[in-house]
């Protein structure tokens, strides 16, 4: 069940993320953020549901996108470590967004090219979303990076700290291996260099430093090892589930 | 009355639409700039009640179509504070009301969000109220203001169906479900019919507003009319109205209903509701939060702008 | 079910608030405020579990402390707001404690005389624990109050902020009436007047000045009427107990 | 070696203990400051991974038990900083040289607790490795020391079976809460190892601190007792630990085990493990946002010393 574990890591990638930045409805620092925010939480949990429903069925076991949603426990879930950060300062907020808009657009470039149709359908439909999500999000870091002193000296700890949370996406396991063995999925190492080119780019353009390509990087949310935040997350959003079980909605 | 002051009435008793670039008593601009950014003020805090439940919406669907909502209720902040803008204001001094006190915001946001019920009940009662309020505004005499009411209404019409399906779903749920849609209609259902404000009897400034077409119709007759629609509608879901003293009167064709508690609506306005406080506190710290981040897209503004001349100045 | 439905406010104001203690684990201002608070913390799960229990047996549905505390939803929880709300920086974690504290003492020595054995035996268990934790949030709110310039800012603030949950207890429904009149509760007036001369006594010592009596007060906690807080700290409590049901642990 | 020295490591020798009032080597008194403070740094994080899960806890009895080993924590360091201050250097030093990272806790609090039966691999695994590194300890040359760890040891040999019997519950519990328990087994398995330091060959200072009694067993031969120890109960509870070199060695009496992974141990060490900054900054965050309380006891007390001592004189 490579495909199915592969799938279930592109699904909660997104429905993580999408649920962090739901913490933030009517919370932005301006009216336009709010609007940009939700339409990107919205987009990112469009695609966790196909992501998930399409996992499901290829599971066979009778479980929807709720099923896998709503009644997994943490060490179920194979989001990487980035997307569960807490949200911080907007600065991290943004960071952790464009870091991962980065690769998630040149992943769903690729994927529109899997050997799986149903997995090139999805990404068909969700390039035009990722590639907003990029264009805005490496807009911002431009903005704010040479901005004033202020909002460079934030976005550049938000940089430094998140950083070790940016490898893991390509530090390939089997999974992620039998995928590209097969042409699901694109090879590491072609992501990472088109990943650290934008990245290097747009924080040359910020008056950024970049942190290191080879710098420590942690790992373990794909193989379902999170960091004590998953935790806390999943409790809040499976609550009705959890306390209700079996009741429609 | 002075001679502009009766040609401007002449044009709003002829169905002319003002416009920004007209002239308007001071007193008509006044009103309708707290009257729109009030209005504005109530979409961008309305947020808060509902994004307390976006994390724990019960199914993705439902979740989704809570942020869509959400989403819809900024638009609707971004068009009101634009049409108040028209006026000779800025969103900034607008929203410097709003987090000094000073302005106002639709009281019914100042009552917790306590169950996934409420998000039916909001949409249902709250929404639908909101409707009733702001169609007759669609035709009001100020044409910015008018025309962002039509895009709102469009759109206020979909929440409000789709607060009652969730009131649907859960009230064929569960005997655990169906207690809570009752006990969200419980708690709604008074605060909603608040919402037009006070009794006629009671009601200020009310024949200056009518006879400037910007009230349309007096806060009496819009409650009555909110409790025509939404009493069938609770027959129909299988709920209890909470008011004892509620009952059909055939030959006026109105429900006739109980004693509104207008000291708990003085002692909310007055700042006393469940969660005025936190509310405006959340406003207040994301705009505080937030000044580092508009004041970086200014300052990088003004470099690029500065650049752009630099490199014309040089050619 | 009066009694019941009386039992549980007791039981759940001390779990509540216990489970807010529970959440500083560690992060006190100093490592003796570290072991007080989890040693309050302690003290008044001990009492919720006393109360749920004698709940539970009450009721005769087999509902034990686990299940009365795992799950039930907010609605079904009966504690005053004043112990829902979250613990802000210190001074209203102490000043929190401190107006609970003292309804807290002057209660329990009141029920250690009530007509109902069961609970003139669990007060009386209970009783010195209360002392102490009088003693010692009331000494503190004199030392921080009459500290620095600071401190007392913090701690009038608190106190203002705090205020308005202040009433809840006293402000008796039938079910607290029903209590009084066989003897099981003590009457309002005389807990009322109790609690505001020992505030009014600590406030005049701290130099804080005590907001008035007749303030506007929140209330609907009793009757499971919350505030948006506590649905998040069930869910983070209720969490393995509602994701692993009928699990032994 | 001077003749103090010489007199000072005859005592030793002869198996007195050493107080603070006595006089001894600059290096032995910095050793155990170091020593003594890591240990005492080391109580105080490590109530943060059981914090995790005391709020989760599922049980009201469960969470009873929990809530005191955490203090018990919290009491321990109160023991430990007491011990380090009788060689001259205060607690608000020595926490100044964890807040900035200075001294060490130890590297196994860097890991996450991500189960509630990380509650019991803990209590078990870690606790059971301290004790084996501390019980010796209770017989070491510095009398303030011993006495402090002969109070820790007994408290922490009750939190070793509290964490046991958690793993026996989920051991025999639904599939589910055996997988959470082997899950736990498998991450907290080698790190507990590493708990024991470097291996001999590569561990600097033992040999003097084994002269001065301060370190009664080398790092291999508590590690070998560890393992020696858990086997067995790992066996008994059906769970498997997760080395497939593990094996027993009838001659030696001894269980054979795996490579540890010293990149591991040094990349947590340098900094590198999952939780590191999270610790440190929870413990300095809680410092810095308390700092107005510790002010205000102070200023307090002064004030009323102040007092004291102006009705005496008023006298």
């Amino acid at each position: 069940m490579d495909k199915f574990a592969y799938l279930l890591r592109l699904g909660d990638n997104a429905l993580v993320l999408s649920q962090r930045l739901s913490e933030l409805c009517g919370k932005g620092p301006a009216l336009e953020e709010d609007m940009a925010l939700t339409n990107v939480a919205l987009d990112l949990l469009g695609q966790a549901r196909m992501w998930l429903t399409y996992a499901g069925e290829l599971e066979g076991q009778g479980r929807d996108e709720d099923a896998l949603a709503y009644l997994r426990d943490a060490h179920d879930f194979k989001n990487v470590l980035l997307v569960e950060q807490p949200n911080g300062n907007y600065a991290h907020t943004l960071m952790r967004q464009f870091f991962f808009d980065t690769w998630h657009y040149f992943l769903i470039g690729a994927l529109t090219q899997s050997t799986d149709r149903r997995i090139a359908e999805i990404a068909e439909k969700s390039l035009k979303e990722v590639t907003y999500h990029l264009r805005r999000s490496g807009d911002l870091v431009v903005r704010l990076g040479d901005g004033t002193e202020t909002s460079h000296r934030y976005t550049q700890t938000a940089a430094d700290e998140l950083w070790m949370y940016t490898g893991e996406v390509f530090n390939y396991d089997s999974v992620d291996e039998a995928m590209v063995a097969v042409g699901v999925a694109p090879p590491a190492a072609q992501l990472r260099q088109q990943w650290l080119d934008h990245v290097s780019d747009i924080f040359g353009e910020a008056t950024l430093t970049m942190p290191p390509a080879d710098a420590w990087m942690q790992k373990g949310g794909k193989q379902g090892r999170h960091s004590e935040h998953l935790g806390y997350l999943l409790a809040e959003m499976q609550f009705l589930q959890r306390a209700y079980p079996g009741a429609e909605w | 009355m002075s001679e502009e002051e009766r040609l401007f009435q002449e044009r709003i008793d002829a169905g002319v639409k003002i416009e920004a670039k007209d002239w308007m008593p001071e007193a008509y601009r006044k009103t309708l700039i707290r009257q729109i950014s009030q209005h504005a003020h109530s979409e961008i805090v309305g947020q808060l009640p509902e994004g307390n439940w976006v994390t724990r919406a019960p199914t993705l669907k439902r979740k989704s179509i809570l942020l869509a909502k959400i989403q819809d209720e900024a638009g609707h902040g971004l068009y009101l504070y634009s049409a108040a803008e028209t006026l000779g204001v800025s969103r900034d001094e607008l929203l410097a009301a709003l987090h000094s006190g000073k302005a106002k915001y639709s009281s019914i946001f100042n009552y917790p969000t306590l169950s996934w019920a409420d998000m039916g009940a909001i949409g249902w009662l709250v929404d639908g109220s909101a409707i009733i309020n702001q169609i007759p505004l669609c035709r009001c005499s100020y044409g910015p203001y008018s025309r962002a009411m039509i895009r709102v209404c469009k759109e206020e019409s979909f929440h409000a169906r789709q607060g009652y399906d969730i009131m649907m779903s859960l009230a064929k749920g569960t005997p655990e479900q169906k207690a809570m849609a009752q006990d969200a209609l419980n708690r709604w259902w008074w605060p909603s019919l608040m919402m037009f404000g006070p009794s006629d009897a009671e009601s200020v400034n009310s024949a200056q507003s009518t006879q400037w077409r910007i009230k349309l119709f007096s806060n009496d007759e819009l409650r009555q009319r909110m409790v025509d629609q939404t009493v069938p509608q609770a027959e129909y879901l299988g709920l209890t109205i909470p008011d004892p003293d509620l009952k059909w009167n055939a030959e006026t064709g109105h429900y006739e209903f109980g004693e509104i508690d207008w000291a708990e609506f003085h002692a909310v306005l007055k700042g006393n509701g469940p969660c005025n406080r936190e509310r405006l506190r959340t406003r207040v710290k994301a705009w505080e939060d937030g000044e580092w981040f508009r004041e970086a897209l200014v300052a990088h503004a003004e470099k690029h702008a500065g650049k752009k001349a630099n490199t014309k100045a040089a050619a």
